[in-house]
């Protein structure tokens, strides 16, 4: 384990590791390297297994994270790939040759999060959904509240309470002072 | 002596129709030979909500496409915009026949974020919903396989079952189907009183049911002569495709997240998950059957050396405020059909920044199952879909 | 009253009571199978229910002139198939239209249904039910082979065609039955019966999981209710004619209900507890065990004396 | 028309092309128009009296399910076809083909993709055909209010006779809206299947609202 990332930072200048736990760790990888990264993972450091891939959006950073985990059945440990892309220009290296499955993340990368991994096979096609005209629905900035409200029929009544308000209504409806109380709340 | 080609039913038609050079089958559509039929949505032999895209040329298979998407809720953003704890109610419909791994790695993914220790009776608790859950999975699952060969028989026995175990939940827990038993920091409540008991004689019943089964299913002929060799996955394929749990263990490899990466308490129990090395529908079956049985003992093992009493609960904050520490985590645990794990990222606020979780079906159901379809009779679809197990909610999520 | 009116009528009204007994068959094993699984079960009366429902169903759907018809080719080949056989032993006002040759008519009227079904159901467009329809045809074309052998053998043992002569031999005590004068024909014909019957593990027409429901897909309403009439009709028949060849008939209505029920039971009951064949299996079961039982049966009667 | 196609998402199997007939020659088919028929439904009448009563009273003891588990309810559709529960004792039974079923078990949320095909197959049903919103998302959308693929009120969509209410509703409320629904079809009022064709253009209006890529004619005969 070890041995493997030290190759990782060496050779593909990988950073910011994390161990989470025994057998867990995630590092980070520039965009460039990333595919031969996984394929050096793959063929030389025994991760065969393509646990999953998929991506996380910060938008405050304008990066969508794309997240390889691989597996090692051999010496039960997990590494997690991170790289990170530009939300403008979403499109990274297609991965597909590697595994078969890898064609099916990347569909769904597509149409979630409208990154585009260019050379994958029957990567246009729809994959979950089906005539979908809005923005990718998994980026941040898509409101799903709103959509559902425009496109479909809400039932009226329908009440939507805060629930911190709605459980201090319920729980201290004598003395709300107690809400603020260290005690009950370490949070405040 | 080579058999005339006129009387031969067992030819090698692996190559039939021509390939191409990347081997893909050469179909042209507009030649009359083959023809495009659609399996599902709406179709009794498909498992739940998906469909499949056949081409078949008369009664074999030569292309297959898995279309899924029928059930797409959304739950990874829904989750986005819920507070952690409001994500539990969403996380356990993930996959419908087994809710209880989807509570399981959500409150584990969350205690691993924030670094909270679970109470140990707490986790033979949540030890034994797992099992319970595995059980009444697989209660309706071993005869299922069957009855996609149309032996209804053990499934209506195996689901009188089944409900039986879904009663000894809704005592344990309030809920038939969903439970909400397992909560960030422990679980909801002990056990009520003479509830081993109860469960135990349900264990009998189900020890006379496995003894039933073996007869009608693992003894019968027409089955044996169906499902031997169908829908055979090479050693070879088992990383390759991302082929989990039961039908890893079929084709020799050992793949149970319960013995390589113990949980809760499954190091303390004593068992040995069954491999074979025959890898097609009978040795999936044969390796779900003695699940079953393994499962069976485990309840009975946990029965034994749980506690009475103890805590069940760690301190956690108030849920309504809680925030988990920046960070991303990957929690798994052995589910029926396979290895079930969640991905979560969080950004230090109280809502999940991401969730996403992958659960067997997903590589089972879209690569594994259009390649292992190819040169299959129309007659094996259900079969082979349902020797993997898929369950088409955990695809699309 | 002229003597072929009445006939005709006496005709009309055994057809009914077949009917209603094919109905009452149906959800009794229906019931039996369901005790099996360890549930209830349908109503005795709901076969009857059924059929008023799909009657009171409206429908503006056409698939052409073939499509009506194919339900009527098929009730055509049950009916038929009662037509020209005796229903009860030596009686004259039971014996229906048989003559000296029936058994051949018989044997045609039995692929009769299947074929008129082939032209509705591919008419209908489904393809789930032209690919029902050939698996129906090539587990037909199996299934004649053995039963044919069976029926040679018997008519080389009784030296006749008849079926009132067929039954006329096997009367006096159940040792002349043909099960027992002659017992390889008998396992032959029995085993092209449990095809015959299309019942698990032989229901590959219909298979419901996989192919929803094959030939009856598109068929719906009125169309439906003449498919039902006919299954029950020819549960009934195919039972009586298997009865009538080699369990010696039957002298009254009582037996003529046991026996037909017996016959029943034994294809459901097997069906009960083996999954289905494939059209392959199927077909090269057929041609292998029940054929060779039945050459060799065709040839110890043609050699014995 | 071609405008009207240009602005729709098609799927490739019904852009238009050129087939070639069996004696050789090329014709082209615009599968939109030449494989389905356009024509509207029309209502059928509704008539009183003992004889409708009596088939109503046959329509309602013998009701045939359609087996498409379109969400997560599905789960306890099972429990009803096996001992425990046993639905077929009132005369339910499972029917595996649209045409041959009279009621369609809306079994929880329905996503946009999958309402295109249960409208499709609802409109394959027979009349009267009936149907049951089980669970609370077919009622107000449920716990999935907030999606971007679910739909909130079914009855928006298609004409729903008996809602069960619950997530997921029980085996026995299932049994219970049975009941429910053979009581509402005795006393005659099981055609709501006539005022789906009597507000077409209002329930085509809505199900066109939510499905971007409608390429099936407007009823599904």
């Amino acid at each position: 384990m070890q041995d493997t990332i030290k190759n990782l930072t060496e050779r593909f200048g990988a950073s910011n590791m994390i161990e989470k736990k025994p057998g867990l760790i995630f590092i980070t990888i520039e965009q460039s390297k990333a595919i031969s990264a996984v394929t050096y993972l793959r063929d030389i450091e025994g991760y065969t297994v393509l646990t999953l891939l998929t991506a996380v959006d910060w938008i405050e950073d304008n990066v969508f994270q794309l997240t390889y985990l691989l597996n090692n059945p051999e010496q039960i440990t997990e590494i997690g790939l991170r790289v990170m892309i530009d939300r403008e220009k979403a499109e990274m290296e297609s991965a597909h040759h590697l595994w078969p499955n890898v064609e099916v993340y990347q569909r769904e990368l597509k149409e979630m999060y409208g990154i585009n991994f260019p050379g994958s096979p029957r990567i246009d096609e729809n994959f979950i959904l089906e005539g979908w005209n809005d923005k990718p629905p998994y980026r941040r900035d898509f409101d799903t509240k709103e959509y559902a409200e425009n496109n479909f029929f809400p039932r009226p009544g329908r009440k939507t309470n805060d629930p911190a308000e709605y459980m201090k209504q319920k729980m201290y409806p004598n003395n709300p002072s107690d809400y603020t109380n260290k005690k009950y709340n370490p949070n405040r | 002596m080579e058999k005339s080609k006129l009387f031969t039913l067992n030819e090698d038609r692996s190559l039939y129709p021509e390939h191409d050079e990347n081997g893909k089958p050469i179909v042209d559509l507009s030649s009359h030979k083959f023809l495009k039929i659609w399996q599902g949505p709406q179709h009794p032999g498909v498992t739940g909500n998906m469909s499949l895209e056949l081409t078949v040329s008369g009664d074999e298979i030569v292309e297959s496409k898995t279309h899924v998407g029928y059930l797409h809720r959304g739950f990874e953003k829904l989750m986005e915009r819920r507070k952690y704890i409001q994500c539990f109610p969403t996380c356990i419909r993930m996959c419908v026949a087994e809710p209880d791994p989807n509570e399981y790695v959500l409150s584990n993914a969350i205690e691993e974020l924030s670094g909270i220790e679970v109470p140990e009776m707490a986790k033979w608790l949540r030890t034994l919903v797992l099992e319970m859950a595995r059980l009444q999975v697989l209660l309706r699952g071993v005869p299922g396989q069957a009855g996609t060969f149309a032996l209804g028989l053990g499934y209506q026995w195996g689901n009188y079952l089944r409900d039986l175990i879904l009663d000894s939940f809704e005592e344990l827990t309030g809920g038939r189907v969903y439970h909400m038993y397992i909560l960030p920091g422990g679980v909801r409540g002990l056990l009520p009183d003479g509830f081993k008991k109860r469960m135990e004689d349900k264990l009998k019943l189900i020890d006379e049911f496995m003894i039933k089964i073996d007869k009608l299913i693992f003894q019968n002929v027409v089955f044996e002569s169906r499902a031997r060799g169908l829908g055979y996955i090479p050693k070879e394929w088992v990383d390759v495709y991302g082929v989990y749990g039961p039908a890893a263990r079929a084709a020799g490899v050992m793949r149970d997240v319960r013995k390589t990466n113990p949980y809760l308490k499954y190091s303390e129990l004593d068992f040995e998950p069954y491999t074979t090395t025959d890898s097609d529908v009978f040795a999936r079956t044969e390796v779900r059957y003695n699940d079953l049985k393994m499962t069976v003992d485990l309840i009975r093992q946990i029965m034994a050396k749980m506690p009475e009493k103890g805590d069940i609960k760690a301190e956690t904050p108030n849920v309504m405020h809680w925030k988990i520490p920046k960070g991303e985590t990957y929690s798994k645990c052995e589910s029926s059909r396979g290895e079930y794990g969640m991905y979560m990222v969080s950004d230090g606020s109280d809502k999940p920044r991401r969730v996403n979780l992958k659960g067997p079906s997903y590589t089972h159901a879209n690569a594994l199952l259009d390649r292992l379809l190819i040169n299959a009779n129309i007659a094996d679809t259900a079969a082979i879909m349902v020797s993997l197990a898929t369950c088409p909610p955990e695809i699309e999520r | 009253m002229d003597y072929s009116i009445q006939k005709f009528l006496w005709t009309l009204l055994g057809l009914f009571i077949v009917l209603n007994w094919g109905f009452l068959m149906g959800s009794t094993m229906r019931r039996i199978g369901a005790r099996l699984a360890g549930r209830v079960g349908v109503p005795i009366y709901q076969p009857w229910i059924d059929m008023i429902k799909m009657i009171s169903l409206r429908t503006y759907l056409s698939h052409g002139v073939l499509y009506y018809i194919g339900p009527v080719f098929r009730l055509v080949g049950g009916i038929g198939m009662f037509l020209f056989m005796p229903v009860l032993v030596g009686s004259e006002i039971w014996s229906n239209y048989s003559f000296s040759g029936d058994l051949i008519l018989l044997l045609y009227f039995q692929s009769f249904g299947m074929l008129g079904m082939a032209l509705g159901a591919s008419e209908s467009g489904s393809p789930n039910a032209t690919i029902g329809i050939s698996r129906g045809l090539a587990q037909f074309a199996a299934v004649e082979v053995p039963m044919t052998l069976a029926v040679i053998a018997i008519a080389i043992q009784h030296h006749t065609f008849s079926f009132s002569e067929i039954l006329d031999a096997q009367q006096g005590g159940f040792m002349n039955w043909t099960l027992f004068t002659n017992p390889l024909a008998s396992i032959a014909g029995m085993l092209a019966m449990l095809g015959a019957m299309s019942h698990s593990p032989f229901n590959l027409v219909k298979a419901p999981n996989e192919i929803p429901i094959g030939p009856p897909t598109e068929y719906h309403s009125s169309f439906l209710s003449v498919l039902r009439t006919n299954s029950a009709i020819i549960h009934v028949v195919e039972a009586a004619l298997f009865m009538n060849l080699f369990f010696g008939g039957a002298d009254t209505w009582f037996m003529y209900i046991i026996k037909t029920f017996f016959v029943y039971f034994i294809s459901v009951f097997i069906g009960m507890v083996f999954p289905r064949f494939k059209i392959e299996d199927s077909v090269r079961w057929f041609l292998k065990w029940p054929t060779v039982i039945g050459i060799i049966a065709v040839l110890v009667a043609a050699y014995w004396k | 028309m071609e405008e009207e196609r240009k602005d729709k998402f098609l799927a490739p199997e019904n852009e238009i092309r050129q087939v070639a007939a069996p004696d050789g020659s090329i014709i082209e088919v615009d599968p939109l128009e030449d494989y389905f028929t356009q024509e509207r439904p029309k209502p059928y009448k509704v008539r009183k009296g003992p004889v409708e009563n009596f088939l109503n009273w046959a329509r309602a003891e013998s009701l045939w399910v359609l087996g498409f588990g379109t969400g997560c309810g599905s789960i306890e559709i099972p429990p009803l076809v096996t001992p425990r529960y046993d639905m077929f004792r009132f005369g339910v039974q499972m029917r595996a083909t649209p045409r041959q079923s009279n009621v369609f078990i809306i079994s929880g949320y329905l996503s946009v993709k999958t309402l295109k095909r249960v409208i499709r197959t609802y409109e394959q049903m027979p009349s009267p055909k009936y149907v049951m919103g089980l669970g609370s998302c077919t009622i107000n959308g449920g716990m999935y209010f907030d999606s971007y693929n679910t739909i909130n009120r079914l009855d928006h969509y298609l004409p729903v006779d008996v809602y069960i209410a619950g997530c997921m509703p029980r085996p026995e409320a299932l049994l219970a809206g049975f009941a429910k629904l053979k009581e509402l079809i005795k006393e005659g009022k099981g055609h709501k299947a006539n005022e789906y064709v009597e507000n077409f253009d209002w329930y085509k209006d809505n199900q066109k609202k939510v499905i971007n890529d409608w390429n099936m004619p407007d009823y599904n005969w």
